[in-house]
């Protein structure tokens, strides 16, 4: 019997409640693409392959304290932080009554602060500094916070790493950087991003842990983002945790991958997707049954399809509307 | 003469000028092996190899400024800034040091350096990926940007960027890559850079535009002209520095001006026409000097009924134009 | 009464909003132990400690950026950059995070920082200690820019950045830090941001200005004044976005504007400005819409001729409202 | 008798070249504070305790056909690469004949394009994508050159230092980056500015070689930037090399170091001035009696008093001046 998620201090309930975020995060994004392929919603940027990191880290915080500051591939780790399905479709579709920025911006730019998902743009790596001043001002409030920021391994290339990182290092912050590591930036692989064999080297020159860890593993994810929480947490300042996976899928919807990688490296990659290997651990531990398997599947297809259905009826926001919140309203209410 | 589309133009100026000058290159994100995500780039990694289109790491700023400091030793980089919305990490290496490095050298060093980049919006492409950025370096002596707006401009104006002895931002506007299309030399030829164009002769009106919104402003003007409404359309070309004598010229001859932008209206590179005429023209005027822009909210949203509310069109400008003929 | 310095109100400012509001606190180069390099936080790190006078490593995109992000976990970050010039760095948190964050998270998240940075010339800083950097955000809906001319004004304004509620720069002029006196109450007040000040009651002409110019254009109407010419002087106070209303009605009255930037003139706030009377003022003006600026160089030089030769002072501004006046 | 610099290539010329340079550029700069503190010039910024760096470095490039990027602290560099002191006093004085600027820029900021030294700014750590960029030229056009590019400690807390060199190292360019880490940047101690005990433990996350070495032994530094010369020459790829060192001035002449830092911290690290440790060992070595040493301080003394009086007497550029080189003017006159 499977028992490596006892040892990292995970219950069974845990494990179950891992493994179906994973699935949830996975379908949604496969039905995403048949939307967008089907003409329904203009765009998708997906999370596939990468569910196991984003959820293995998610566990491993305080869900109803720390934030996270998500990229756009996180779909495993917003969900796991309490943004619904229907939450997400809303986004995708682009509605009124999407909570992460109301339609304004594209899928994927997440954020929803009464759970504390710090709202994310499109430039890449410059929420790396927020998440270090969300964890400065925890420090100074003596909150035992922690921050959690993802990026790609090219994003780590970017001067708001470097600046971000640093000054989490001087101040010792609580504050978890954790690079998801698909191994292309777009088109770009990763030897052409970096010059050291893992972006975790870069730890190092910050003062602070780094970590290279098997991103399809999200017990080993658990593990290795649960203690680096806890160090934070208690004074230790910030790590530097690397995982390592693979982009299933193309870069977005607008992109064609078969003019920077062959067919054989992707299905190749695809012998190693989590969610079959989480999924094979799971059985073994005896938490799964091919029953409760199939009756998963089918809860996770109506919530999805109630969700796609909600959305796709919902109303834009008004066209008008895209000249509000520009600035605090109350105040030029008061001033008027 | 080979009608080819505007993203075409742009292919086909980068080429000439790295088969002419071994010395141009090519930097950015995803330019080499997957010809940009645009695909502006398109076939020069296999023509010139990647020692000469060179995808880099995802750094703006290093882009800028390894282009400059290739520049300095004799080089003419040619940089691609993925979206226009992605130069502002860079912005520093143009603005510290792009534009001013001839001058802080009293002539000494200069920095021949063409910075790319695809803006502007209707393609939902929501807040990030739809932004004219043209006003936050249009205030900085030392440099050129370039917005053309027809393929034939593109080709003449990418070349004599390239050629140019200082740095220029070269702004393309991505809606038109595909869907503007025009006649273009197979030849050899440069345009002015910081001379705007008058796209169409006119004496009652003028309406003064770059990029996207020229092709707005000549629909309406045909569609106004079988009304007896005769309009000067200015495709400015360059947006600074800016050619102020033909703006007085044409300002003063029809004596009723609309600025059109795709910009927020707030600071644009419009309020400086603007000014410009006002400064020069006052007596001439017959009206108020009119600017029709982006409504000043942050970008343009991706749901479409937002964008559109926020996106310039042929019908606001037509209204526009129209509402100023009859002031 | 108290008479105080320009900078001593940043101080006094900066020490009443962190006695009142735990949560505002203090970052940058140098503003600790130092107390800034000008001394605006002079003090406040023996009296607050080092935890709410942070001297941060030299890095000003994280300087914003983790501004931006303490400010979303609801504090109050003021924070430094030791000279306008250096605010480069932090440009793509500036304009893409800080002005955006509660437009682009309808209104989920927002971003009450201020960014205080000394600017201008006139004190021998050659190109880069000399620059007035606002024209490059003056075009980014989200933001607001204050620029004050007084002590009182600084201490009113400070003040209401602070408790604004989204991001505020604040561009104080370097120059005036120490030559500029005034009168400031011990008590709490706040001025309200995006109103412009008339400076000077007047029926002749209007001189529309901010910073140091202000000083400058006080001192030659007083002379004008003498001669029967009576100006109106108009101090903006916030510089984006603009106090049309004020602009609008002090262009209205007198019909003959004279704008003064110490700024390179293509490109500058004034051009705004100006582009806004020319909206809606047309018909009241009497004389073309005069720009007073610096030349269009990138910054001003160090030897002291050239920087004579660009920098803004009496008696330019004098011969242009004299000028202006006599038209 | 001292043979150390044999061991590393040195000639006894070369020594003496070194030295001599190392003095000229500390009375130098000792007699710009005088003039400054006369109100003779404006500004002075130092380079006061770290010209054994400087000068280590400069000896170990080609000084034909290498190029270097120093900041505002390199005046025994400057010199090394043939900027004269008649040249970097008319600097000081901002006179029109100043080949830096022409009186445009304050003192310290350098660039001399026929000795290659390349024009720098005042916003730090511009310069080093800048060096990145002349390596990638040199490495297109298969030449034998360096770059070679200075900063601050402080600086390299930038993000451009991180996008530089990452970009060096993915490329594998020929360029050098030395930090001259003189333990404060203005008033933020080291440990305030970098959390790892070495700004050169940075260098393994851009797949470089990383070397900290006594910034007050001209001969270590030669020899350590000569072999990563070399290396780089043969496109073995750049190095980060960290020179200890210690500022011996206020941070410019309009700083007060009381504020921050100790008078004896200063007394002591003056202890280990690079100037008097040297002139030991060019002396132990027999190169250097106290005859020609006098000499020598004559022949400074005599060189500097003269450049002085030159620039002192020499015109400023005209006011209407400010006007020029804001674009190619040729090509302006081309056009018109
Ligand atoms: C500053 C900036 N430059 C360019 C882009 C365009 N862009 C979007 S995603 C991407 C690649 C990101 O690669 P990586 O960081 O590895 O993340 P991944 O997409 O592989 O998960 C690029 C270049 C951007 N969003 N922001
Ligand atoms: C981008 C930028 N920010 C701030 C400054 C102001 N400044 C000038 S020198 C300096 C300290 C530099 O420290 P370091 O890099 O250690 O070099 P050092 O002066 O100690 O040699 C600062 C903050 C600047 N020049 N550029
Ligand atoms: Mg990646
Ligand atoms: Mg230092």
């Amino acid at each position: 019997m499977e028992q490596k998620h006892k040892e990292a201090g995970l219950t069974d309930e845990d494990v179950v409640n891992m493994y179906e975020t994973m699935l949830l995060a996975r379908r949604l994004d496969e039905r995403m693409w048949l939307l967008n392929r089907s003409g329904k919603i203009p765009f998708v940027v997906s999370g596939q392959g990468q569910e196991a990191a984003q959820i293995g880290a998610a566990f491993a915080l305080n869900r109803d304290q720390d934030y996270i500051l998500p990229y756009y591939r996180d779909f495993g780790m917003v969900l796991a932080f309490g943004m619904t399905v229907k939450e997400l479709m809303l986004a995708s579709f682009a509605k009124a009554e999407d909570p992460n920025s109301g339609g304004r911006q594209m899928p994927g730019h997440f954020g929803q602060r009464k759970n504390r998902i710090v709202t994310g743009s499109s430039p890449v790596t410059t929420q790396v500094p927020h998440a270090v001043g969300i964890a400065l001002a925890a420090k100074m409030d003596k909150k035992p916070i922690v921050s959690l920021v993802t990026f790609g391994e090219g994003s780590s290339n970017q001067g708001d790493f470097h600046e971000g990182a640093n000054f989490a290092g001087v101040h010792k912050l609580p504050v978890l950087f954790l690079c998801e590591n698909n191994q292309y930036a777009i088109s770009v692989p990763l030897n052409k991003q970096i010059a050291s064999p893992h972006v975790s080297d870069r730890a190092a020159g910050y003062g602070m842990p780094g970590y290279t860890i098997d991103g399809n593993d999200p017990i080993a994810v658990y593990q290795c983002v649960k203690e680096a929480a806890d160090r934070a947490r208690e004074g230790g300042g910030p790590a530097l945790i690397e995982t390592l996976v693979y982009r299933l899928t193309p870069h977005t919807s607008d992109d064609d991958d078969r003019s920077y990688r062959t067919a054989e490296e992707v299905k190749e990659a695809r012998t190693r997707d989590p969610l079959d290997s989480f999924r094979l651990y799971v059985k073994g531990a005896g938490l799964l049954t091919d029953e409760r398997e199939k009756q998963l599947e089918t809860e996770i297809a109506d919530m999805i399809n109630e969700a796609t259905e909600y959305a796709e009826q919902a109303p834009y926001a008004s066209p008008e509307s895209a000249l509000q919140f520009v600035y605090n309203e109350a105040a030029e209410e008061e001033n008027a | 003469m080979a009608v080819i589309s505007y993203i075409e133009a742009v292919t086909m100026a980068l080429r000439e000028e790295m088969e002419r000058d071994p010395h141009v290159f090519i930097l950015g994100e995803d330019v080499g092996k997957k010809g940009g995500v645009f695909k502006a780039t398109d076939g020069l990694y296999a023509q010139f190899g990647e020692d000469r289109v060179l995808d880099t790491p995802l750094a703006e700023s290093a882009i800028a400024g390894v282009a400059i400091g290739a520049s300095m030793a004799g080089k003419r980089p040619v940089a691609e800034m993925q979206f226009a919305d992605f130069i502002m990490p860079a912005v520093n290496q143009i603005i510290s040091e792009a534009a001013r490095i001839r001058y802080r050298s009293n002539n000494d060093w200069h920095c021949p350096i063409v910075i790319r980049a695809p803006y502007g919006g209707g393609i939902h492409g929501a807040l990030y990926h739809s932004q004219s950025v043209e006003a936050i370096f249009a205030n900085q002596p030392g440099l050129k940007i370039v917005m053309p707006s027809t393929p034939y401009d593109v080709k003449g104006l990418l070349k004599a960027a390239i050629r140019d002895e200082d740095p220029v931002l070269f702004f393309e506007h991505k809606k038109a890559y595909r869907s503007i299309k025009g006649e273009v030399p197979e030849d050899d030829y440069v345009l002015p850079i910081g001379k705007a164009d008058v796209k169409r002769k006119g004496e009652d009106i003028t309406v003064i535009t770059y990029g996207l919104c020229v092709h707005f402003a000549l629909q309406a003007a045909g569609k106004l002209a079988q009304e007896g409404i005769d309009t000067e359309v200015v495709d400015l070309r360059t947006v600074y520095p800016l050619d102020k004598e033909t703006i007085i010229e044409s300002a003063s001859k029809t004596g009723k001006v609309l600025l059109i932008t795709e910009d927020n209206k707030e600071g644009s590179v419009m309020s400086e026409v603007s000014a410009i005429i006002a400064e020069h023209c006052l007596f001439d005027l017959d009206a108020p000097i009119k600017r029709l822009a982006g409504p000043d909210v942050p970008a343009m949203p991706y749901a479409l009924p937002m964008e559109k509310y926020f996106m310039m069109n042929p019908e606001k400008v037509e209204k526009a134009m129209r509402d100023l003929a009859e002031f």
